[in-house]
């Protein structure tokens, strides 16, 4: 409950918040704290400095260009789901959005934060990759884009380096004849997951990827956006999922296939209109 | 004796009317509690108080080959350390109530030379800020030698790894109780059914506030204030006071708000004790709040019970005459409160039903687990939930129905008061008629309808039962069956009732409320007796040890407030009443007969006219007595003793009173599970409460809704479970998931009154529950498994979606007739 | 817990063991080495901070040599002392093949005691995995390095 | 609020309608700085992981978990506790109704749960038991079962 000493900055721009995180080793950027602060509680892990993003209010927004929609990454889970861009755009996102933890976490917590911790259980990870998101990271050289896919490198871990800022993630807009879903099984409504998968079915094909089954999000291409083939590629994935308290990796693997099935069906009938 | 039961179901709601008695009248506590103007112990502060924070062990056994804390005393700010060398030196291990040998068990408030569970404190450490003494923790150097882990109850009897030298084994209790003739019902049955094994698991109430105290030393006197929330002060100066090697007048406890206890704060005094050093060490008061995950890991756990060898003598009419089981519960590192819930079980021995022929081998061990402690349901809710499991399973293997094998089998309501065959004695009830209700409530009759309907939607219906006695008011002497050498027996509590100068009515309690509605109920029975308004009555908020209205077992726990506190409360509010009555007639120049008291006066019966307000007879004794007479002395403040009466345990026999009340619930329940991820569905949920008089039929209900919840949770997610390191894995409310609003269906109640012929106001202790939400979920879902052609018994109380999944996929306990 | 697995590497035995068995080599093997420290050529201590995500994971560790069989087998005992956790890993290798060829086959027993044991669980396996990752790429990079140098 | 990152920092808030300036160090918890240094203890803590919303204040009007966040995070911002609810000592509907539903009974986690379901209230003055559910999720109560707190935010929400 207590915390380590550490220091605190809240810059004003982007640029003093990269500058600052580049200068002082062991930095961090804090943007809702829903996850962070409470690892510091535990002591878990300790980071020197805090650069706090809160008044970079660009980093907020949420709008539409063209066929995308752009997620400032200190866009908040409950703005995500009141969006009438993201309703629009992508609704799914705000679906999700819905059933991350509670109204107080979605208050404080944000897009960027659920992506840049990637915690396994997570929700936005595999959805972010299932739909084909599109990240923007800024560093002290520049700004650089990273494919949600190659965007989750480890437990814990991202393509946001030392010194660096996720600014903005860019989704496409769902298309016509397209569909989004998105299913798992939690602990409790509205819980940590177990296990989830996301699905985007579009001109038949579909994505699918599944969380909380290794380190990364699993990405599954189907030819078909069929229940069976959805069965058929997780079982080919060979899986080995983690194996704690909740469930064994047997049953992970179980519930891996159970929940691709019903994100495709769901991403399906929603493609089907 | 006892009139005909009223009923009240959601829809309408009749009361007894006695006066206040009976009525929801809105709670004296509410006003201050919806302000955020409670006063909880983390509220209290003082000049120059230091913080606490224990250093914890991170293994589950090892061996403390040093502790250095030198580096923590140089940090600024810090006012001192304490370590279990130090305890060693300046206390005695605490009293242990077993006999050998668990009796042999040496347990100090701090590891001396051994940790024996993950998260036992090894040492303190105070400073200024609370920030600051978990830095200063850090910095205290401990370094462990890792020994052989114990988790397993069964392992620990093989005594391979031995957790307590001085005992020389694992077991701390173990004993045989027989009651009836088991061998011989055994032989007259018509079918023995045969269970291997059932697991009863461990969990507990977790109350939102953790545990704590400020502690403050007086150099002067050798006295210590603890301003806590320990919800048995009474018993935790008994363990302590010895310890400390002072007397118990030098412990004052001083409780206010307690943010709800559930029997998980009755086991605080070790950490109390490491602030008491502390305290005078220092030379300051010292504070400490227990964290959430401390409270998980190192305070309080329910008992786990593993029950083998079930063997159930059962007619071919559907009759059941007897059980035979072997149990070992599961204690933790030390004993503590235990070995009690070798005995309290016994309270309930044939749970509702008629068993007249039980044998009961039962054997406590110790493992590297965190201590247990008394938690909702006590003891009880683990047998209970063996005789529920016991009648499903054997309706399920007979092939009888789940609620005529109920009905047959549980004592009738013409049988009340009805005496077990150890020697208890059920004092009122109707089981039927709650079981009754209870399908009513849940639709019983359109069950197969539904089954179909939640099958045409790809879900399995389950249906389950659970009836239960939440016995009330403990009785002491019950230890002497475990320890014929200990010198407890009865119970009693305390209150005191005075009117003040002004004509306030000040009611001081020895009980502990922790969200009870105390100062409501108690004002309600002062109001009736001596005629005013409960509003008029001022219940003081929490225990104070200085009030004088303690007495050796105060506290509140074994559901048994309406029985010796409001019993207490009555005498003392009678005795006042009395002294009034004869203070009035004296100036009325009247007989006390002719005297009533009503709307806050003493007045006249035939001559209304003719009253002293409260107010005049609080300043007569108080302010101007002289017109008294020598011989008349009335005080209008007394102080009255509850005393139960049990009558003496046969240790012999291992028969006796052990409790007094006896109230019954049923809940019933339907589920929904989903055989493609094992995740369980409530759909449906009834529970039917008696518990005689209702002294507030709001607050009765809400204890209802509030022991369900406790079981649901149980029943689907809590479950405190360790690796084979001994590392807890479900130490916070992420992996302890509890549930939350999303999660509780709405709830169904219904009740009956069925007085109770013993208890003061004929009212039971009823704020346990017997966990009948568990039994009725494992039930329901052992129904939607089968039902699902899956031949299963549910083994387990905790149920989470990974364990029904797995019985699905065909691992069951084994069970032959 | 435990993890094992086999590594191929395109260097001599002696090459591969050399890296190995030098407290400096092994070092740079590491994740997050902040300071190393050899007290005897059997003991040495490193702090490490573990990069996550989430801010670095501190810790103090301590290496002690238990077995060595050059060029084939050694084992080693590593204790990890940081806040809210306590390592204990116990790990060994076996070196076999001719010429440039190396096949390592090694094990580990990892325990994590302590709250951070309780809250990572779920996490645990996935990070172990991860971090072997690592030394095993740093592994081969150093090797390279070395048969270049 | 300066860039230069520091360990302690000045901070101003307004709780309750009143201004507060105060340095606090940048580690310390919103809820301690709430609890131990303006002693305003109606806001509780009954986790240490962020679950059980007994800390749940308004920061500028939205519920949070003041164990979620650093004092230093509050710089600038309008800050509304319990003891903010009835402020002129007149119960307000939601906390009336709560004592007329027996919505609490230890009281622990009431002021968390006001504060959630004030905030609820204010978005939506006619919740149904659903969007009660659902708003009061982050907002563990271990002594009700739930069902008298949801029905005391629904019917103060129907001003009964």
């Amino acid at each position: 409950m207590l915390l380590r000493e550490v220091e605190y900055a809240r810059p004003g721009t982007i640029d003093e918040a990269v500058r600052l995180l580049a200068e002082h080793d062991g930095a961090r950027p804090l943007a809702g704290g829903q996850t962070l602060v409470n690892v510091m509680k535990q002591r878990a892990a300790a980071p020197d400095v805090l650069i706090d993003l809160a008044a970079l209010g660009e980093l907020r927004e949420i709008s539409v260009s063209g066929d995308t929609l752009e997620l400032g990454a200190m866009a908040t889970l409950t703005q995500i789901v009141d969006s009438s861009e993201v309703d629009v755009a992508r609704p799914i996102l705000a679906e999700v959005a819905r059933t991350v933890a509670d109204v107080q976490v979605r208050n404080r917590g944000t897009i960027g934060g659920n992506v840049c911790v990637n915690d396994p259980t997570n929700h936005f990870p595999p959805l972010l990759v299932a739909v084909g998101a599109t990240m923007t990271v800024r560093g002290i050289g520049g700004e650089r884009t990273v494919p949600a896919e190659e965007f989750f490198v480890g437990v814990y871990l991202t393509a946001v380096g030392e010194g660096e800022l996720l600014t903005r993630i860019s989704v496409p807009a769902r298309g016509p004849g397209s569909g989004d879903g998105f299913a798992g099984v939690t602990i409790g409504a509205h819980g940590t997951y177990i296990v989830n998968a996301a699905a985007t079915v579009a001109d038949g094909s579909a994505r699918v990827v599944l969380g909380c089954v290794d380190a990364v999000p699993v990405l599954l291409e189907l030819d078909q956006a069929h229940e069976a083939s959805a069965r058929k590629a997780v079982e080919a994935a060979s899986l080995e999922p983690p194996s704690d308290v909740h469930a064994s990796a047997e049953y992970r693997r179980h519930l891996a296939g159970v929940s691709a099935v019903r994100a495709v069906r769901q991403a399906t009938e929603r493609a089907r209109g | 004796m006892t009139e005909a039961p009223t009923i009240t179901t959601e829809q309408q709601e009749t009361t007894l009317q006695k006066g206040w008695i009976g009525q929801s009248i809105p709670r004296k506590e509410d006003k201050r509690l919806v302000q955020g103007q409670g006063t909880f112990f983390d509220d209290v502060r003082r000049h120059g108080m230091g913080y606490v924070h224990f250093v914890r062990s991170p293994y589950a056994h090892a061996r403390i080959v040093s502790i250095d804390v030198t580096a923590a005393l140089e940090l600024e700010g810090v006012y001192g350390t304490i370590t279990g060398d130090e305890v060693a030196i300046h206390t005695d291990p605490f009293f242990e109530m077993s006999v050998e040998p668990g009796g042999n068990i040496k347990d100090y408030a701090l590891a001396v030379g051994r940790v024996r569970h993950m998260g036992e404190p090894v040492a303190a450490v105070c400073a200024a800020t609370r920030e600051l003494a978990r830095d200063a923790a850090e910095l205290i150097e401990v370094e462990y030698e890792p020994l052989p882990v114990l988790v397993d109850g069964e392992e620990a009897l093989k005594d391979e790894v031995v957790l307590h030298d001085d005992a020389g084994s694992n077991v701390v209790w173990q004993g045989v109780f027989d009651w009836g003739d088991w061998e011989q019902a055994k032989a007259e049955a018509d079918h023995v059914v045969k269970i291997d094994r059932l697991h009863f698991h461990r969990f507990s109430s977790t109350p939102l506030e953790c545990a704590g105290a400020l502690v403050e030393y007086d150099k002067g006197t050798g006295e210590w204030t603890i301003h806590c929330n320990h919800q048995m002060p009474g018993v935790g100066a008994i363990w302590m006071a010895p310890a400390l090697r002072t007397g118990i007048d030098k412990l004052r406890f001083v409780t206010q708000d307690i943010g709800g206890a559930f029997g998980n704060k009755i086991c605080l005094h070790p950490q109390f004790v490491v602030l008491c050093l502390l305290a005078r060490k220092l030379g300051r008061p010292v504070q400490w709040t227990e964290w959430r995950t401390d409270q998980h890991t190192a305070n309080a756990h329910g008992n786990e019970r593993t029950f083998l060898d079930i063997e159930v003598a059962v007619k071919a009419d559907g009759e059941m005459t007897g059980f035979s089981v072997r149990a070992i519960d599961d204690c933790g590192a030390f004993p503590r409160y235990e070995p009690l819930g070798c005995i309290i079980w016994a309270q309930v021995t044939p749970g509702c039903y008629a068993w007249r022929n039980i044998r009961v081998d039962f054997t406590q061990v110790c493992t590297n687990k965190s201590p247990v402690s008394p938690n909702r349901g006590y003891s009880r809710m683990q047998h209970l939930w063996l005789t529920e499991r016991i009648v499903d399973i054997v309706a399920t293997g007979l092939g009888l129905d789940p609620v005529e094998v109920r009905k047959r089998n549980y004592v009738k309501a013409e049988q009340m008061p009805y005496e077990t065959p150890n020697g208890c004695v059920y004092d009122s009830g109707d089981y039927a008629r709650c079981l009754d209700i209870a399908l009513d409530l849940v639709g019983y009759d359109s069950l197969e309808e539904r089954r179909r309907d939640a099958e045409s939607r790809g879900k399995l219906l389950g249906f389950g039962i659970g009836s239960t006695l939440d016995s009330g008011t403990n009785n002491f002497g019950q230890s002497q069956l475990l320890n014929p050498d200990l010198q407890f027996s009865g119970n009693n509590e305390a209150a005191t009732v005075k009117l003040d100068i002004f004509g306030e009515v000040v009611v001081t309690l020895g009980t502990v409320p922790q969200g009870q509605g105390h100062e409501t109920t108690a004002a309600q029975v002062v109001a009736d007796i001596i005629g005013c308004s409960p509003e008029q009555v001022n219940v003081r908020r929490g225990h104070d040890t200085w009030f004088n209205s303690s007495a050796g077992f105060s506290g509140t726990y074994a559901s048994q407030f309406a029985f010796t506190g409001l019993g207490a409360v009555k005498g003392a509010a009678e005795l006042l009443r009395d002294e009034m009555i004869q203070l009035a007639a004296a100036v009325l120049q009247a007989e006390p007969a002719q005297i009533e008291l009503a709307d806050g006066q003493a007045r006249l019966k035939d001559n209304p006219e003719a009253a002293i307000p409260f107010m005049g007879l609080g300043a007569i004794v108080n302010a101007n007595n002289a017109f008294l007479p020598p011989e008349f002395n009335p005080t209008l403040n007394h102080r009255y003793v509850c005393r139960p009466h049990f009558g003496v345990v046969d240790t012999e026999a291992k028969t006796g009173q052990l409790t007094l009340t006896y109230a019954t619930q049923v809940h019933a329940c339907v589920v929904e599970v989903d055989p493609d991820t094992g995740l369980t569905e409530i759909v449906d949920y009834a529970a039917v409460d008696d518990c005689g008089v209702r002294i507030h039929p709001q607050i009765v209900e809400g204890q209802v809704h509030g022991a369900t919840a406790h079981a649901i949770g149980a029943a689907l997610h809590e479950n405190f479970v360790y690796d084979e390191e001994g590392t807890l894995l479900t130490a916070n409310f992420y992996d302890y998931h509890v549930p939350h609003a999303m999660d509780i269906p709405p709830l169904k109640t219904g009740a009956i009154e069925s007085p109770s012929p013993v208890a003061p106001l004929g009212a039971k202790g009823m704020g346990e529950g017997g966990g009948g939400g568990i039994h009725c979920i494992c039930s329901a879902i052992q129904d939607a498994l089968r039902s699902g052609g899956h031949a299963v018994y549910v083994y387990d109380s905790c149920n989470p979606s990974h364990r029904v999944w797995e019985m699905m996929q065909g691992s069951t306990a084994e069970v032959s007739r | 817990m435990k993890v094992e697995g086999t590594k191929e590497l395109p260097a001599s035995r002696e090459t591969v063991w050399t890296v190995l068995n030098d407290p400096a080599q092994m070092a740079k093997l590491m994740p997050g080495v902040e300071s190393f420290e050899v007290q005897d050529d059997r003991r040495w201590t490193a702090k490490v901070k573990l990069p996550l995500g989430i801010g670095g994971l501190k810790m103090t560790i301590n290496f002690e040599k238990l077995e060595e069989r050059p060029p084939e087998f050694s084992s080693l005992n590593a204790k990890g002392t940081g806040v809210g956790a306590m390592m204990n890993m116990t790990t060994s290798f076996t070196l076999s093949g001719e010429g440039d060829h190396t096949s390592m086959a090694w094990e580990a027993d990892v325990r994590i005691a302590g709250p951070v044991g309780s809250m990572g669980q779920r996490v645990l396996q996935p990070i172990v995995n991860q971090q072997v990752g690592n030394v095993l790429n740093a592994l081969e990079q150093q090797v390279a390095a070395v048969q270049t140098g | 609020m300066s860039a230069t990152p520091a360990r302690d920092r000045t901070i101003a808030v307004e709780i309750n309608g009143e201004q507060v300036e105060l340095e606090v160090p940048a580690r310390r918890l919103l809820v301690h700085f709430i609890r131990d240094d303006l002693g305003l203890t109606g806001t509780h803590v009954g986790c240490d992981t962020g679950n059980c919303g007994a800390c749940t204040i308004h920061v500028d009007g939205e519920a949070v978990k003041s164990c979620m966040l650093l004092a230093v995070q509050a710089d600038g911002a309008s800050i509304r506790t319990v003891e903010g609810l009835a402020a002129d000592g007149e119960l307000t509907a939601l906390q009336q109704s709560f004592s007329t539903h027996h919505a609490l009974q230890c009281g622990y986690c009431t002021p968390g749960m006001l504060m959630s379901a004030t905030a609820l209230l204010e978005r939506n003055p006619r919740p149904s038991e659903e969007d009660v559910r659902y708003a009061l999720q982050g907002n563990i109560c271990r002594c009700t079962g739930y069902v008298n707190i949801v029905e005391a935010v629904v019917a103060a929400g129907k001003g009964a």
